[in-house]
């Protein structure tokens, strides 16, 4: 895995003989391949139907979508153990759903019913689930990284195995908290996995124009900190760097750094005019750099499924979506007689 | 007079005073070709380049930081936190350091900066989004704080703040952006640290700021018909008080109602109140004095819970009615 | 029972509750062999060792932080801001995040951490190391605020403080860390919530925080000789606040007089008087309610000009006097 | 200039050969030698009398010490020009004095007296002297990194040829407000020079215990600034460094970042009880290490003063703060009614 690669579909996306390869020497099952291929299929559907739920004014706040990114939510889920951490970040749905989140309570919060996961109290930016470790999303940009350290920490204190897996974005890369985070999990040497999703804007604005030095992963080396820098839409380079990273933490070497660089579609969140970016890049990514287009190639041309299996997979897929949109539609709204409720514990 | 905008209005104030003082100049994150998160900057950028309209990366600290450097070298900076929330991540350079510069150094610098942040719920952005803060930054000396409830206000508001030697927090609402107003094409200022009667009236006085000024004239106007004359008092500027005014306008009517979104409990509303009843004033009053404050919780996101956790126009209504019914 | 001073029974108490409950760990700048920059934690590094007595980077925000995260996987982490001042760079993460988990959470995250914070004037060191910002912490729902006042509650309230599932930030002050009081060895708890009539009277009723409870006191003591009999309210809990034990001493007194150090415009008297102005309690009431708090100034660094800027028992004398009185 | 000395005395002091050669190198006059020897007298003097004052009683508030760390301060001043600007912390004594503040008024404001700078409303910690581009100090460590920025922004916008020096500790460099200014002033290309004064300990915190690597200044490489890290208690060194430093800002190629490795004689402040570091450390730095001692053997024994000269330049050195203390003693306390002004302009 070289160092610094991040130039997504420069290189060949057509080669199967490479993906053969390296799903031999990483030594990836058809059932996790196929798990892989499920779970961004989910994420793509989940994404388009809240945007189109968004569209038919049944979305009352703002909302971060991730289509276009379901490769690194998938390769992480991959590498790490359900009992690990996750601190999550806003654009935080393809992460929640890799990491197993119920679907319908997922749908239902983000309807701001209180059948969802935080009973309509937090919606998209804020959906966590505390019984499967997953620490929930942030609307703070960065918001989230210190808190790793503290997570870590007592994973530490309490010597325990589990891991703390920690996602943010390009834009986030540059708060405060970043810097003071990363110090003190390499000073202390915490079981922390740092994951920078760069999708190349943080909201309108390009990474090159907010971040000095790139690749951003880079940074990691002023705290002495091992990174890597992948193709954030190649599902298995993901799960490789992933990999290596999470067996490195959990040896007990201290704390990792991956960038996987990545795109979104849609729009920053509901206000965005996509003024900032010209339309061919967008549809350069989505025609060219796709990564369930580019996973599902693979998949064929290496037999490990047929087109009637990917389609019906895709389709299950989309069910699950809309039984979740059923159910969350189904479900009431928070009664406002709770109102007062959950302000303490 | 041409209708605008609040949005626009604000907008107006910073477009004309970048013509006439080119020390002036806008940071903040996304308001380039963006606009700002609200399209309030839309269109700045072509007008006046990427020098005057300066993208920052996502570090509020640093944007805060940077308007203060700027602003001692003799700059006139316009900062945009996207969100009045974010302002918990430059308070330190916000009130540890701008606030308290001119009074540490003696009255030897001056620190002539705006820091713009829209704040309020009603956009079901949940309780990271969504804060009233101006509470808080009014506990701070050396600040002024500014929040204006009408496009005319907004504009003169603006162009009054930029020309102010201190450190100004710029408070909006979200949920006013839209919001149509008469405002002069010209160039016109309103006083730092004046209130405005918004409508006169006899029975009762409801100090209320931003959106709760535009929800108070509407129960007045409603009341109004059942004979009932309300008096809505917007200080607009919020720190330093107006308490002037406000105690005029309680002498009058003997009865006094306090309105705001900011959570109930510490909200400036306490502050309103003791003013008055520590004041001579207090001997005139007829009924007691109330507050109508936020709910004391996070604004959740849901949209049904959002609205119950901020006054609306039923529950002013209804203190009104209360006060000058005598009810306890 | 013993005599110790505010400082060690927090100490105390820390060292306790580290020995009964192993979840339990300290972290902060300095906090090790320094002892923390009043010695607060002096010996306890020797006690506990490196990893429950943490010595953290200059970091504030990602201080509190890293409590919260510890705080999400069930421990009990105790994290100390050098000086209440600090707090500036950590509220994101104080007020943003750990108070608002529980609630954004939908009540299925609990975040029981305390923050250390030592705040008030007095020591010399001038606008950025001397501010009492209580009244800031009080308008986060979702936040308990301690300011205990005397050495006894400083322990007790740190064991219930620890034992909270709640974020807590609890306020000491400088200027008390010598004082001495009656402290029991063993385990004891307070109440959160819960205020304390310090001294009973008849005449009239002050509700004062931290230091100014102990300059309350000397006022009364001093007036008592003259028959005029002070009732002493201490909040010790900011919030939530116990307005029931204010509103029940003031229906006694019929007197009102709110002291705090904290910059009076904004402050938290306003909360006090806005809640008792707004009860049925308010018939009872013989004078205008009245209030005393820091000047609307940073704290300066001159000794003179310091003392000057916070409330002196002069001060409060000469309100108590004007009050019961009948003078404004 | 080796990128990672540091290591202060480790190399042969005694050399004047060396010495001499790099004056040369440098260009120094006599006359530049001989005010950094005066310079670094004068601190040294205002640091002995202010703990002196403060041991009689007569200084009501905390203060922070540089003696020891003088010839950073000097080395500083000789490579500016009296209109750059100057962004100070709190242990900052020495550098008003390099920048030639007036001692007297610095005296005065250090008792809190009318006179003083700031009219006694700062203190110690809070000196400033606008009229000399002299920004002040600040009781937030690591405050004033972030406001270079905002700084060095003006400068580029008003088309000066002034820079920003900003000045701040090891303990600083953690703060979170580092690393955003650091990516800003890189992105923007700003004029400003960041100096660490790396004295080995904030408060009592060891800097191997705080800072995940080292040096400090090798996280400059994290935005691309280029940085350098020297011996601080080597004045020539440091003037060579900061020479070179500000020879590149002043060119417009934007920032540069500078370590000095120094050390302190005194506590961290009033409230010090030096158990954190051992006495020999403290006594090693002061017989063997120390920048004036060193500097002196140096000028002596290139001829460039004799024994005579050097008693008395540093007898005069005396003789300022002996007068600055009569001066501040003699000058008023503020006037009570005073209090409510300077809180807005
Ligand atoms: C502290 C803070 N600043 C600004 C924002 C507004 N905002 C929300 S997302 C975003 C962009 C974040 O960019 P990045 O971290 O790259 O994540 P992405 O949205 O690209 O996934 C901004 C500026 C915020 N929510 N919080
Ligand atoms: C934000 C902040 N945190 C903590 C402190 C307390 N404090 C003052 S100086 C200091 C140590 C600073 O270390 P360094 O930056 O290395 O400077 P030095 O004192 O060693 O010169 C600390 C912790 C402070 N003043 N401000
Ligand atoms: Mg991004
Ligand atoms: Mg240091």
């Amino acid at each position: 895995m070289s160092k610094d690669k991040g130039k997504g579909s420069e290189k060949d996306i057509g080669s199967h003989k490479l993906f053969d390869k390296r799903v031999k020497q990483l030594k990836m099952s058809d059932d996790s391949l196929i798990g892989l291929y499920r779970t961004m299929c989910t994420v793509r559907h989940f994404e388009y139907m809240a945007d189109k739920l968004y569209a038919a004014g049944k979305v009352h706040g703002t909302m971060h979508l991730s289509a276009g990114q379901e490769a690194v939510a998938a390769g992480i889920s991959l590498a790490v153990q359900p009992d690990d951490y996750l601190i999550n970040h806003h654009r935080g749905h393809g992460h929640f759903i890799a990491k197993g989140a119920d679907i319908n309570l997922m749908m239902a919060e983000f309807l701001g019913k209180d059948a969802g996961y935080n009973h309509g109290r937090g919606g998209s930016m804020h959906i966590a689930d505390f019984q499967s470790n997953n620490l929930g999303a942030n609307g703070i940009v960065g918001g989230g990284i210190p808190q790793a350290v503290g997570v870590g920490l007592a994973l530490k204190m309490q010597k325990r195995k589990e891991i703390c897996v920690c996602i943010f974005g390009d834009g986030a890369a540059n708060e405060g908290v970043f810097h003071e985070a990363m110090n003190m999990v390499a000073l202390w040497k915490l079981p922390v996995l740092y994951i920078c999703e760069n999708n190349k804007y943080g909201m309108s604005m390009d990474v090159d124009r907010a971040v000095a030095k790139l690749p951003i992963a880079q940074r990691a080396d002023a705290y002495g900190i091992p990174w890597a820098c992948v193709d954030g839409n190649d599902v298995v380079e993901v799960y490789d760097a992933m990999k290596t990273a999470v067996e490195h933490i959990r040896s007990g070497k201290g704390p990792y750094f991956v960038e996987a660089i990545t795109y979104r579609y849609f729009g920053h969140s509901k206000s965005d005019r996509n003024l900032y970016r010209p339309k061919e890049e967008i549809e350069d990514w989505k025609q060219n750099r796709d990564p369930i287009m580019r996973f599902t190639k693979h998949l064929l041309q290496s037999e490990i499924i047929d087109e009637g299996q990917a389609q019906e997979i895709n389709a299950q897929a989309e069910q699950v979506i809309i039984k979740a949109v059923e159910f969350a539609e189904a479900s009431p709204e928070p009664d406002v007689s709770t109102l007062m409720e959950y302000v303490y514990a | 007079m041409p209708e605008i905008t609040y949005l626009e209005a604000i907008r107006q104030a910073l477009w004309q005073e970048m013509k006439r003082d080119e020390r002036v100049f806008l940071l903040g994150e996304d308001i380039g070709r963006y606009g700002g998160a609200f399209g309030l900057t839309h269109g700045m950028l072509d007008e006046f380049g990427e020098e005057r309209v300066l993208e920052t990366p996502i570090s509020e600290a640093t944007i805060v930081a940077t308007a203060i450097g700027a602003a001692l070298l003799g700059m006139r900076p316009v900062a945009e936190l996207m969100f009045m929330d974010f302002v918990l991540l430059s308070l330190d350079q916000l009130a540890n350091q701008a606030a308290k510069m001119h009074f540490m150094f003696g009255g030897r610098a001056t620190v002539p900066m705006v820091v713009r942040m829209p704040g309020g719920s009603g956009s079901g952005a949940a309780s990271q989004h969504s804060q009233s803060l101006e509470s808080v930054l009014m506990q701070f000396p050396g600040l002024i704080v500014i929040n204006p409830s009408t496009p005319y206000d907004a504009k003169g508001l603006m162009l009054s703040a930029i020309r102010n030697p201190n450190p100004v927090c710029f408070v909006e609402h979200k949920v006013l952006y839209k919001m149509k107003g008469e405002v002069p094409e010209g160039d016109y200022t309103i006083p730092i640290g004046v209130a405005e009667i918004k409508r006169p009236g006899r029975d009762i006085t409801v100090v209320a700021n931003n959106v709760m000024v535009i929800k108070a004239l509407n129960v007045a106007e409603k009341l109004s018909k059942e004979g009932i004359e309300v008096e809505v008092v917007d200080p607009r500027t919020m720190l330093p008080l107006d308490t002037e005014t406000i105690l005029q306008s309680v002498a009058r009517t003997g009865r006094l109602l306090v309105v705001h979104e900011a959570c109930q409990t510490g909200g400036w509303a306490g502050e309103v109140i003791a003013s008055v009843v520590g004041s001579p004033i207090f001997d005139y009053i007829d009924a007691p004095v109330r507050r109508l404050g936020g709910k004391d919780i996070p604004i959740p996101y849901n949209r049904i819970l959002e609205k119950a956790a901020v006054p609306q126009e039923a529950d002013i209504e209804q203190e009104i009615r209360a006060s000058v019914e005598g009810r306890i």
